[in-house]
Protein backbone atom coordinates (compact mmCIF):
# COMPACT_ATOMS: atom_id res chain seq x y z
CA UNK A 1 0.00 0.00 0.00
CA UNK A 2 2.87 2.50 0.57
CA UNK A 3 4.22 1.81 -2.77
CA UNK A 4 0.94 2.37 -4.39
CA UNK A 5 0.54 5.72 -2.02
CA UNK A 6 3.87 6.98 -3.69
CA UNK A 7 2.94 6.19 -7.12
CA UNK A 8 -0.46 7.85 -6.87
CA UNK A 9 1.08 10.96 -5.53
CA UNK A 10 3.48 10.82 -7.95
CA UNK A 11 1.20 10.53 -10.87
CA UNK A 12 -0.88 12.91 -9.50
CA UNK A 13 2.03 15.59 -9.00
CA UNK A 14 3.12 15.15 -12.32
CA UNK A 15 -0.61 15.42 -13.55
CA UNK A 16 -0.82 19.03 -11.71
CA UNK A 17 2.18 20.26 -12.85
CA UNK A 18 1.51 19.36 -16.30
CA UNK A 19 -2.13 20.63 -16.71
CA UNK A 20 -1.27 24.05 -15.16
CA UNK A 21 2.07 23.86 -17.85
CA UNK A 22 -0.41 23.61 -20.74
CA UNK A 23 -2.11 26.11 -19.87
CA UNK A 24 0.59 28.65 -19.92
CA UNK A 25 3.30 27.85 -22.18
CA UNK A 26 3.76 29.52 -25.01
CA UNK A 27 3.28 27.18 -27.88
CA UNK A 28 -0.05 26.01 -28.84
CA UNK A 29 1.35 22.61 -29.87
CA UNK A 30 3.33 21.96 -26.80
CA UNK A 31 -0.24 22.39 -24.70
CA UNK A 32 -1.91 19.90 -27.34
CA UNK A 33 0.80 17.11 -26.53
CA UNK A 34 0.90 17.95 -22.52
CA UNK A 35 -2.90 17.93 -22.39
CA UNK A 36 -2.85 14.16 -23.97
CA UNK A 37 -0.29 13.27 -21.66
CA UNK A 38 -2.47 14.59 -18.69
CA UNK A 39 -5.00 12.07 -20.19
CA UNK A 40 -2.41 9.28 -20.09
CA UNK A 41 -2.07 9.88 -16.74
CA UNK A 42 -5.25 9.88 -15.93
CA UNK A 43 -5.45 6.31 -17.46
CA UNK A 44 -2.74 5.11 -15.14
CA UNK A 45 -4.95 6.19 -12.29
CA UNK A 46 -7.73 4.78 -13.57
CA UNK A 47 -6.08 1.55 -13.02
CA UNK A 48 -4.75 2.74 -9.48
CA UNK A 49 -8.37 2.57 -8.71
CA UNK A 50 -9.46 -0.90 -9.67
CA UNK A 51 -11.00 0.52 -13.02
CA UNK A 52 -9.63 -1.14 -16.41
CA UNK A 53 -12.39 -0.76 -18.55
CA UNK A 54 -12.26 2.94 -17.84
CA UNK A 55 -8.63 2.80 -17.92
CA UNK A 56 -8.70 1.19 -21.57
CA UNK A 57 -11.18 3.73 -22.74
CA UNK A 58 -9.32 6.72 -21.28
CA UNK A 59 -6.04 5.82 -22.90
CA UNK A 60 -7.15 5.25 -26.56
CA UNK A 61 -9.75 8.14 -26.50
CA UNK A 62 -8.61 10.54 -24.30
CA UNK A 63 -5.15 10.17 -25.00
CA UNK A 64 -5.60 9.93 -28.92
CA UNK A 65 -8.19 10.74 -30.44
CA UNK A 66 -9.01 14.00 -28.99
CA UNK A 67 -5.07 14.86 -29.30
CA UNK A 68 -5.94 14.04 -33.27
CA UNK A 69 -8.90 16.55 -33.20
CA UNK A 70 -7.47 19.54 -31.36
CA UNK A 71 -4.13 18.80 -33.91
CA UNK A 72 -6.77 19.38 -36.80
CA UNK A 73 -8.13 22.88 -35.12
CA UNK A 74 -4.92 23.85 -34.80
CA UNK A 75 -3.79 22.76 -38.06
CA UNK A 76 -6.94 25.34 -38.92
CA UNK A 77 -6.66 28.00 -37.15
CA UNK A 78 -2.56 28.32 -36.88
CA UNK A 79 -0.35 30.61 -35.40
CA UNK A 80 -0.02 31.25 -31.91
CA UNK A 81 -1.79 33.05 -29.26
CA UNK B 1 -3.20 40.22 -15.46
CA UNK B 2 -6.62 41.08 -13.49
CA UNK B 3 -8.86 38.53 -15.32
CA UNK B 4 -5.61 36.39 -14.67
CA UNK B 5 -6.45 37.27 -10.83
CA UNK B 6 -10.64 37.25 -10.70
CA UNK B 7 -10.50 33.95 -12.35
CA UNK B 8 -7.48 32.79 -9.33
CA UNK B 9 -9.87 34.40 -6.58
CA UNK B 10 -12.82 32.41 -7.97
CA UNK B 11 -11.87 29.22 -8.11
CA UNK B 12 -9.94 29.39 -4.67
CA UNK B 13 -13.17 29.93 -3.26
CA UNK B 14 -14.83 27.53 -5.23
CA UNK B 15 -11.87 25.10 -3.32
CA UNK B 16 -12.79 26.22 0.25
CA UNK B 17 -16.18 25.33 -0.50
CA UNK B 18 -15.46 21.89 -1.71
CA UNK B 19 -13.28 21.25 1.16
CA UNK B 20 -15.04 21.88 3.76
CA UNK B 21 -18.20 20.56 2.07
CA UNK B 22 -16.12 17.34 2.66
CA UNK B 23 -17.68 15.92 6.27
CA UNK B 24 -15.45 13.40 7.75
CA UNK B 25 -11.67 12.34 6.74
CA UNK B 26 -12.58 7.96 6.87
CA UNK B 27 -12.25 5.97 4.89
CA UNK B 28 -15.86 4.19 3.88
CA UNK B 29 -16.04 0.83 4.95
CA UNK B 30 -17.96 -1.07 2.32
CA UNK B 31 -20.75 -0.19 -0.62
CA UNK B 32 -24.56 0.49 0.02
CA UNK B 33 -27.24 0.47 -2.32
CA UNK B 34 -27.09 -0.54 -5.72
CA UNK B 35 -23.66 -0.88 -5.72
CA UNK B 36 -23.84 -3.81 -2.95
CA UNK B 37 -26.47 -4.94 -4.96
CA UNK B 38 -25.03 -5.46 -8.72
CA UNK B 39 -21.74 -7.14 -7.05
CA UNK B 40 -24.00 -9.25 -5.05
CA UNK B 41 -26.12 -10.70 -7.87
CA UNK B 42 -24.56 -9.43 -11.21
CA UNK B 43 -23.12 -12.63 -12.66
CA UNK B 44 -26.41 -14.17 -11.91
CA UNK B 45 -29.01 -12.06 -13.30
CA UNK B 46 -26.47 -11.20 -17.00
CA UNK B 47 -23.97 -14.14 -17.33
CA UNK B 48 -21.45 -11.54 -17.93
CA UNK B 49 -18.13 -11.60 -15.70
CA UNK B 50 -17.03 -8.40 -16.13
CA UNK B 51 -19.77 -5.75 -14.17
CA UNK B 52 -18.90 -3.10 -15.48
CA UNK B 53 -20.01 -3.98 -18.99
CA UNK B 54 -23.03 -5.78 -17.11
CA UNK B 55 -24.21 -2.68 -15.94
CA UNK B 56 -23.57 -0.62 -18.82
CA UNK B 57 -25.40 -3.04 -21.30
CA UNK B 58 -28.07 -5.23 -19.50
CA UNK B 59 -28.92 -3.21 -16.30
CA UNK B 60 -28.52 0.62 -17.65
CA UNK B 61 -28.63 -0.01 -21.41
CA UNK B 62 -31.87 2.42 -21.75
CA UNK B 63 -29.38 4.96 -20.78
CA UNK B 64 -26.41 3.91 -23.25
CA UNK B 65 -29.00 3.99 -25.68
CA UNK B 66 -29.54 7.76 -24.73
CA UNK B 67 -25.73 8.42 -24.74
CA UNK B 68 -25.30 6.81 -28.49
CA UNK B 69 -27.99 9.41 -29.76
CA UNK B 70 -26.18 11.92 -27.86
CA UNK B 71 -22.84 10.71 -29.29
CA UNK B 72 -25.24 10.96 -32.85
CA UNK B 73 -26.31 14.29 -32.67
CA UNK B 74 -22.82 15.70 -31.89
CA UNK B 75 -21.42 13.95 -34.36
CA UNK B 76 -23.99 14.97 -37.23
CA UNK B 77 -23.48 18.57 -36.14
CA UNK B 78 -19.50 18.02 -37.08
CA UNK B 79 -20.63 16.83 -39.95
CA UNK B 80 -23.44 19.19 -40.78
CA UNK B 81 -21.31 22.46 -39.79
CA UNK B 82 -18.39 21.27 -41.86
CA UNK B 83 -20.21 20.69 -45.16
CA UNK B 84 -21.57 23.85 -44.89
CA UNK B 85 -19.17 25.92 -44.58
CA UNK B 86 -16.28 24.06 -47.16
CA UNK B 87 -12.95 25.28 -46.13
CA UNK B 88 -10.89 23.97 -49.12
CA UNK B 89 -8.58 20.51 -48.60
CA UNK B 90 -5.13 20.83 -49.34
CA UNK B 91 -3.73 17.42 -47.81
CA UNK B 92 0.10 17.08 -48.10
CA UNK B 93 0.64 13.18 -49.54
CA UNK B 94 2.64 11.18 -47.91
CA UNK B 95 5.45 9.36 -48.59
CA UNK B 96 5.62 5.61 -49.78
CA UNK B 97 7.05 4.09 -46.64
CA UNK B 98 3.93 5.55 -44.72
CA UNK B 99 1.53 4.99 -47.34
CA UNK B 100 2.93 1.25 -47.32
CA UNK B 101 2.61 0.86 -43.80
CA UNK B 102 -0.50 2.63 -43.58
CA UNK B 103 -2.35 -0.43 -45.79
CA UNK B 104 -0.51 -3.08 -43.68
CA UNK B 105 -1.32 -2.23 -40.51
CA UNK B 106 -4.81 -1.41 -40.12
CA UNK B 107 -5.73 -5.19 -40.72
CA UNK B 108 -4.28 -5.99 -37.02
CA UNK B 109 -5.87 -2.77 -35.20
CA UNK B 110 -9.22 -3.72 -36.73
CA UNK B 111 -9.21 -7.41 -35.38
CA UNK B 112 -7.42 -6.14 -31.93
CA UNK B 113 -10.52 -3.86 -31.71
CA UNK B 114 -12.92 -6.25 -32.19
CA UNK B 115 -11.33 -8.70 -29.73
CA UNK B 116 -11.88 -6.21 -27.19
CA UNK B 117 -15.50 -5.69 -28.36
CA UNK B 118 -16.28 -9.38 -28.43
CA UNK B 119 -14.98 -10.13 -25.03
CA UNK B 120 -16.29 -7.14 -23.51
CA UNK B 121 -18.29 -8.92 -20.67
CA UNK B 122 -15.51 -11.29 -20.03
CA UNK B 123 -11.56 -8.98 -20.17
CA UNK B 124 -11.82 -5.04 -19.81
CA UNK B 125 -12.58 -3.83 -22.35
CA UNK B 126 -16.50 -3.80 -24.37
CA UNK B 127 -18.07 -1.96 -26.96
CA UNK B 128 -16.55 1.80 -26.26
CA UNK B 129 -12.59 1.30 -26.61
CA UNK B 130 -12.91 -1.34 -28.88
CA UNK B 131 -14.99 0.82 -31.56
CA UNK B 132 -12.47 3.56 -30.30
CA UNK B 133 -9.98 1.30 -31.42
CA UNK B 134 -11.57 0.68 -35.08
CA UNK B 135 -11.98 4.05 -35.69
CA UNK B 136 -8.54 4.84 -34.96
CA UNK B 137 -7.37 2.31 -37.43
CA UNK B 138 -9.85 4.13 -40.00
CA UNK B 139 -8.30 7.51 -38.97
CA UNK B 140 -4.46 5.51 -39.67
CA UNK B 141 -6.28 4.92 -43.88
CA UNK B 142 -6.81 8.35 -44.14
CA UNK B 143 -3.73 9.59 -43.11
CA UNK B 144 -1.36 7.51 -45.02
CA UNK B 145 -3.72 7.49 -48.29
CA UNK B 146 -3.24 10.60 -50.74
CA UNK B 147 -6.94 10.59 -51.49
CA UNK B 148 -9.94 12.93 -50.15
CA UNK B 149 -12.28 10.50 -49.22
CA UNK B 150 -15.41 10.95 -51.14
CA UNK B 151 -19.07 10.97 -50.35
CA UNK B 152 -19.67 7.67 -47.99
CA UNK B 153 -22.76 6.14 -47.97
CA UNK B 154 -20.80 2.87 -46.48
CA UNK B 155 -20.14 4.89 -42.91
CA UNK B 156 -24.14 6.39 -42.91
CA UNK B 157 -25.46 2.90 -43.49
CA UNK B 158 -23.61 1.16 -40.78
CA UNK B 159 -24.50 3.71 -38.28
CA UNK B 160 -28.29 3.41 -39.01
CA UNK B 161 -28.04 -0.08 -39.17
CA UNK B 162 -26.43 -0.42 -35.76
CA UNK B 163 -28.82 2.39 -34.28
CA UNK B 164 -31.83 0.48 -35.63
CA UNK B 165 -30.71 -3.06 -34.15
CA UNK B 166 -29.89 -1.57 -30.30
CA UNK B 167 -33.51 -0.44 -30.71
CA UNK B 168 -34.87 -4.02 -32.31
CA UNK B 169 -32.78 -5.67 -29.77
CA UNK B 170 -34.51 -3.69 -27.08
CA UNK B 171 -38.26 -4.37 -28.29
CA UNK B 172 -36.93 -8.32 -28.68
CA UNK B 173 -37.05 -8.32 -24.85
CA UNK B 174 -40.24 -5.94 -24.79
CA UNK B 175 -42.29 -8.83 -26.50
CA UNK B 176 -41.07 -11.69 -24.77
CA UNK B 177 -40.79 -10.41 -21.32
CA UNK B 178 -42.43 -7.28 -21.33
CA UNK B 179 -39.16 -5.43 -20.95
CA UNK B 180 -37.08 -3.32 -22.69
CA UNK B 181 -33.69 -5.05 -22.89
CA UNK B 182 -34.80 -7.84 -21.01
CA UNK B 183 -31.13 -10.17 -21.13
CA UNK B 184 -32.92 -13.18 -20.85
CA UNK B 185 -34.14 -13.76 -24.68
CA UNK B 186 -30.81 -15.39 -25.01
CA UNK B 187 -29.95 -18.23 -22.67
CA UNK B 188 -27.42 -16.48 -20.56
CA UNK B 189 -24.97 -19.69 -20.67
CA UNK B 190 -21.77 -21.09 -18.25
CA UNK B 191 -20.05 -17.71 -17.18
CA UNK B 192 -16.40 -17.09 -18.69
CA UNK B 193 -17.05 -18.50 -21.98
CA UNK B 194 -17.48 -16.26 -25.15
CA UNK B 195 -21.09 -17.36 -25.95
CA UNK B 196 -22.64 -16.68 -22.71
CA UNK B 197 -24.11 -13.78 -21.12
CA UNK B 198 -27.55 -13.44 -23.36
CA UNK B 199 -27.56 -10.12 -25.76
CA UNK B 200 -24.24 -8.68 -23.81
CA UNK B 201 -21.85 -9.74 -26.81
CA UNK B 202 -24.87 -8.44 -29.79
CA UNK B 203 -25.24 -4.75 -27.97
CA UNK B 204 -21.86 -4.56 -27.27
CA UNK B 205 -20.64 -5.48 -31.21
CA UNK B 206 -23.81 -2.89 -31.90
CA UNK B 207 -22.40 -0.28 -29.61
CA UNK B 208 -18.78 -0.65 -31.37
CA UNK B 209 -20.04 -0.68 -34.88
CA UNK B 210 -22.02 2.76 -33.47
CA UNK B 211 -18.94 4.48 -32.10
CA UNK B 212 -16.74 3.46 -34.67
CA UNK B 213 -18.40 4.37 -37.33
CA UNK B 214 -19.49 7.93 -35.65
CA UNK B 215 -15.75 8.93 -35.04
CA UNK B 216 -14.53 7.61 -38.28
CA UNK B 217 -17.41 9.96 -39.88
CA UNK B 218 -15.54 13.06 -37.78
CA UNK B 219 -12.11 12.08 -39.05
CA UNK B 220 -13.61 11.66 -42.38
CA UNK B 221 -15.47 14.74 -42.69
CA UNK B 222 -12.12 16.73 -41.05
CA UNK B 223 -10.15 15.10 -43.68
CA UNK B 224 -12.21 16.64 -46.26
CA UNK B 225 -12.15 19.81 -44.70
CA UNK B 226 -8.41 19.91 -45.02
CA UNK B 227 -6.23 20.52 -41.92
CA UNK B 228 -2.34 18.46 -42.91
CA UNK B 229 -0.55 21.75 -43.24
CA UNK C 1 20.41 -16.52 -7.65
CA UNK C 2 19.08 -18.54 -11.25
CA UNK C 3 20.38 -18.00 -14.62
CA UNK C 4 16.72 -16.61 -15.98
CA UNK C 5 16.55 -14.39 -12.96
CA UNK C 6 19.33 -12.72 -13.48
CA UNK C 7 18.74 -11.94 -16.90
CA UNK C 8 15.34 -10.54 -16.36
CA UNK C 9 16.50 -8.08 -14.09
CA UNK C 10 19.28 -7.67 -16.13
CA UNK C 11 17.51 -7.17 -19.60
CA UNK C 12 15.17 -4.47 -17.35
CA UNK C 13 16.96 -2.80 -16.13
CA UNK C 14 19.03 -2.19 -19.07
CA UNK C 15 16.50 -1.43 -20.75
CA UNK C 16 14.90 1.09 -18.33
CA UNK C 17 18.58 2.61 -18.30
CA UNK C 18 18.28 3.06 -22.24
CA UNK C 19 15.02 4.77 -22.28
CA UNK C 20 15.92 7.15 -19.53
CA UNK C 21 18.70 7.93 -21.73
CA UNK C 22 16.61 8.67 -24.68
CA UNK C 23 14.37 10.72 -22.56
CA UNK C 24 17.60 12.63 -21.25
CA UNK C 25 18.64 12.92 -25.16
CA UNK C 26 15.07 14.70 -25.83
CA UNK C 27 15.58 17.39 -23.44
CA UNK C 28 19.82 18.06 -23.97
CA UNK C 29 20.15 17.76 -28.26
CA UNK C 30 20.13 21.02 -29.66
CA UNK C 31 17.44 20.54 -32.61
CA UNK C 32 14.65 18.89 -34.11
CA UNK C 33 16.92 16.03 -36.02
CA UNK C 34 19.42 15.08 -33.39
CA UNK C 35 16.20 15.15 -30.36
CA UNK C 36 14.56 12.83 -32.87
CA UNK C 37 17.66 10.36 -33.52
CA UNK C 38 17.52 10.17 -29.56
CA UNK C 39 14.01 10.00 -29.05
CA UNK C 40 13.47 7.14 -31.75
CA UNK C 41 15.99 4.96 -32.06
CA UNK C 42 16.74 4.87 -28.52
CA UNK C 43 13.42 3.75 -27.58
CA UNK C 44 12.90 1.21 -29.87
CA UNK C 45 16.34 -0.80 -28.58
CA UNK C 46 15.25 0.06 -24.65
CA UNK C 47 11.98 -1.37 -25.26
CA UNK C 48 12.79 -4.19 -26.92
CA UNK C 49 14.83 -4.79 -24.14
CA UNK C 50 12.01 -4.17 -21.40
CA UNK C 51 10.07 -6.41 -22.97
CA UNK C 52 12.50 -9.19 -23.45
CA UNK C 53 13.39 -9.12 -19.62
CA UNK C 54 9.89 -9.29 -19.06
CA UNK C 55 9.39 -12.79 -20.81
CA UNK C 56 12.51 -13.83 -18.24
CA UNK C 57 10.15 -13.14 -15.60
CA UNK C 58 6.86 -14.67 -17.70
CA UNK C 59 7.57 -17.38 -19.84
CA UNK C 60 3.80 -17.97 -20.48
CA UNK C 61 3.88 -14.44 -21.76
CA UNK C 62 6.31 -14.78 -24.81
CA UNK C 63 4.14 -14.80 -27.42
CA UNK C 64 2.08 -11.71 -26.68
CA UNK C 65 5.30 -10.20 -25.65
CA UNK C 66 6.67 -11.47 -29.11
CA UNK C 67 4.35 -9.73 -30.74
CA UNK C 68 4.25 -6.31 -29.09
CA UNK C 69 8.24 -6.13 -30.12
CA UNK C 70 6.67 -6.79 -33.85
CA UNK C 71 4.25 -4.11 -33.27
CA UNK C 72 7.29 -1.85 -32.17
CA UNK C 73 9.58 -2.91 -34.81
CA UNK C 74 6.94 -2.12 -37.80
CA UNK C 75 5.73 1.21 -36.27
CA UNK C 76 8.52 3.22 -34.55
CA UNK C 77 10.51 3.51 -37.65
CA UNK C 78 7.81 4.27 -39.87
CA UNK C 79 6.63 7.67 -37.00
CA UNK C 80 9.91 8.78 -37.09
CA UNK C 81 9.81 8.56 -40.96
CA UNK C 82 6.53 10.60 -41.37
CA UNK C 83 7.89 13.18 -38.19
CA UNK C 84 11.13 13.84 -39.82
CA UNK C 85 9.38 14.71 -42.86
CA UNK C 86 6.84 17.03 -41.68
CA UNK C 87 9.92 18.76 -39.43
CA UNK C 88 11.49 18.71 -42.93
CA UNK C 89 8.57 20.79 -44.12
CA UNK C 90 8.77 23.10 -41.69
CA UNK C 91 11.27 26.09 -42.48
CA UNK C 92 11.52 27.21 -39.05
CA UNK C 93 12.57 23.96 -37.97
CA UNK C 94 15.79 23.87 -40.10
CA UNK C 95 19.20 23.72 -38.15
CA UNK C 96 22.01 25.91 -38.87
CA UNK C 97 24.60 23.63 -39.70
CA UNK C 98 23.34 21.77 -42.19
CA UNK C 99 25.43 21.47 -44.88
CA UNK C 100 24.22 18.65 -47.53
CA UNK C 101 20.22 17.89 -47.62
CA UNK C 102 19.29 15.18 -50.28
CA UNK C 103 15.94 15.50 -49.60
CA UNK C 104 15.76 18.99 -50.18
CA UNK C 105 18.00 18.43 -53.42
CA UNK C 106 15.60 15.21 -54.43
CA UNK C 107 12.18 16.91 -54.52
CA UNK C 108 10.45 16.70 -57.28
CA UNK C 109 10.87 13.14 -57.48
CA UNK C 110 8.99 10.79 -55.21
CA UNK C 111 8.56 12.40 -52.31
CA UNK D 1 -2.48 9.38 8.65
CA UNK D 2 -1.66 6.04 7.38
CA UNK D 3 -0.69 4.81 3.77
CA UNK D 4 -4.02 3.66 2.75
CA UNK D 5 -6.17 6.95 3.57
CA UNK D 6 -3.06 8.50 2.35
CA UNK D 7 -3.35 6.96 -1.13
CA UNK D 8 -7.39 7.60 -1.20
CA UNK D 9 -7.04 11.10 -0.77
CA UNK D 10 -4.24 12.08 -2.91
CA UNK D 11 -6.54 10.50 -5.60
CA UNK D 12 -9.25 12.97 -4.66
CA UNK D 13 -6.69 16.06 -4.54
CA UNK D 14 -5.51 15.38 -8.05
CA UNK D 15 -8.59 15.26 -9.28
CA UNK D 16 -10.20 18.44 -7.64
CA UNK D 17 -7.25 20.03 -8.88
CA UNK D 18 -7.77 19.01 -12.15
CA UNK D 19 -10.90 20.22 -12.08
CA UNK D 20 -9.79 23.50 -10.50
CA UNK D 21 -6.90 23.83 -12.72
CA UNK D 22 -9.32 23.83 -15.70
CA UNK D 23 -12.17 26.07 -14.73
CA UNK D 24 -9.32 28.74 -14.14
CA UNK D 25 -8.01 28.09 -18.04
CA UNK D 26 -11.73 28.51 -19.23
CA UNK D 27 -12.30 31.65 -17.30
CA UNK D 28 -8.93 33.31 -18.14
CA UNK D 29 -7.23 32.03 -21.66
CA UNK D 30 -7.81 33.87 -24.55
CA UNK D 31 -7.51 31.45 -27.45
CA UNK D 32 -10.49 29.62 -28.03
CA UNK D 33 -8.59 26.30 -28.24
CA UNK D 34 -6.51 26.72 -25.28
CA UNK D 35 -10.00 27.32 -23.81
CA UNK D 36 -11.63 23.45 -25.41
CA UNK D 37 -7.72 22.49 -24.01
CA UNK D 38 -8.75 23.34 -20.43
CA UNK D 39 -12.21 22.26 -21.14
CA UNK D 40 -10.57 18.90 -21.21
CA UNK D 41 -8.96 19.06 -18.21
CA UNK D 42 -12.12 19.83 -16.14
CA UNK D 43 -13.60 16.80 -17.86
CA UNK D 44 -10.90 14.57 -17.40
CA UNK D 45 -11.00 15.66 -13.74
CA UNK D 46 -14.76 14.98 -13.21
CA UNK D 47 -14.19 11.78 -14.72
CA UNK D 48 -11.72 11.36 -12.12
CA UNK D 49 -14.08 12.14 -9.14
CA UNK D 50 -16.98 9.78 -10.37
CA UNK D 51 -14.46 6.45 -10.59
CA UNK D 52 -13.21 7.64 -7.05
CA UNK D 53 -16.36 7.97 -5.68
CA UNK D 54 -17.20 4.23 -6.03
CA UNK D 55 -13.67 3.27 -4.92
CA UNK D 56 -12.48 1.52 -1.58
CA UNK D 57 -9.22 0.84 -1.34
CA UNK D 58 -8.11 -2.48 -1.07
CA UNK D 59 -10.70 -4.21 -3.23
CA UNK D 60 -10.33 -5.88 -6.89
CA UNK D 61 -11.75 -4.90 -9.79
CA UNK D 62 -15.32 -5.47 -11.03
CA UNK D 63 -14.47 -8.30 -12.86
CA UNK D 64 -16.07 -12.22 -11.09
CA UNK D 65 -13.32 -14.45 -10.44
CA UNK D 66 -13.27 -17.01 -8.48
CA UNK D 67 -10.07 -15.84 -6.07
CA UNK D 68 -11.92 -12.65 -6.22
CA UNK D 69 -14.41 -11.84 -2.51
CA UNK D 70 -14.87 -8.00 -2.54
CA UNK D 71 -14.56 -5.73 -5.38
CA UNK D 72 -15.14 -1.98 -6.25
CA UNK D 73 -18.53 -0.06 -7.10
CA UNK D 74 -18.81 -1.16 -10.80
CA UNK D 75 -21.68 1.85 -11.05
CA UNK D 76 -19.70 5.17 -11.28
CA UNK D 77 -17.07 3.10 -13.67
CA UNK D 78 -19.87 2.45 -16.18
CA UNK D 79 -20.99 6.11 -16.03
CA UNK D 80 -17.71 7.36 -16.80
CA UNK D 81 -17.41 4.55 -19.84
CA UNK D 82 -19.73 6.45 -21.76
CA UNK D 83 -19.19 9.93 -19.70
CA UNK D 84 -15.57 9.66 -21.53
CA UNK D 85 -16.62 9.12 -25.01
CA UNK D 86 -19.85 11.78 -24.85
CA UNK D 87 -16.45 14.51 -23.82
CA UNK D 88 -14.60 13.53 -26.93
CA UNK D 89 -17.74 14.16 -29.20
CA UNK D 90 -18.14 17.65 -26.84
CA UNK D 91 -14.55 18.31 -27.74
CA UNK D 92 -14.98 17.48 -31.45
CA UNK D 93 -17.82 19.96 -32.05
CA UNK D 94 -16.26 22.36 -29.54
CA UNK D 95 -13.71 22.42 -32.41
CA UNK D 96 -15.14 23.08 -35.45
CA UNK D 97 -17.01 25.80 -33.75
CA UNK D 98 -14.13 27.29 -32.48
CA UNK D 99 -12.70 27.16 -35.60
CA UNK D 100 -15.04 28.97 -37.48
CA UNK D 101 -15.83 31.42 -35.26
CA UNK D 102 -12.11 31.93 -35.73
CA UNK D 103 -12.37 32.09 -39.25
CA UNK D 104 -15.19 34.07 -39.23
CA UNK D 105 -13.80 36.83 -36.59
CA UNK D 106 -10.03 36.51 -38.24
CA UNK D 107 -8.42 35.65 -35.26
CA UNK D 108 -8.45 32.87 -32.38
CA UNK D 109 -8.82 35.45 -29.73
CA UNK D 110 -11.81 35.23 -27.80
CA UNK D 111 -12.16 39.07 -27.21
CA UNK D 112 -12.56 39.66 -30.50
CA UNK D 113 -15.54 37.38 -31.32
CA UNK D 114 -18.17 40.39 -31.39
CA UNK D 115 -20.89 37.60 -32.27
CA UNK D 116 -20.73 35.91 -29.12
CA UNK D 117 -21.55 39.17 -26.69
CA UNK D 118 -24.53 40.78 -26.30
Amino acid sequence: MTLLAAASIATGVMMLVAAVAALVVKKLISAIIIVGFVSLSASILFLLMDAPDVAITEASIGAAISTVIFLWGKGKIGGEE
Amino acid sequence: MIRTIVGLIIVLALSVVVISSVPDYSLPSGLQGVGQDYTERGVNDTGSVNLVTAVVVAYRGLDTLGEVVVLFSASTAVVLVLTLVPMGANPTPSSSIVAFTSGVLPGSIVLFGIYIITHGHLSPGGGFPGGAVVASAFLLVMLGSNKIPGKSKLLASIESLAGVTFGLLGFWGMMMFGQFLNNMVLPAGSPGKLFSAGIIPLISLVIGAKVASELSGVFSSYRKAGGDE
Amino acid sequence: MSFTSIMAHGLTGLGALVLFASGLGVFRMPDVFNKMHAGTKATTLGSILFLTGIGFFEPSWIPKLLLIVLFIVLTNPVSSHALARAAHNEPSEKPDNLIIDDLENSKGGER
Amino acid sequence: MNAQSLFYWSLAVTALGLVLIGLWGVLTRKNILRIALAFTLADTGVNLILVWSGFLPGRSAPIVDSSVSSMVDPLPQALVLTSIVIGVAVAALFVVVGVLAARKSGSADVRRMKELKW
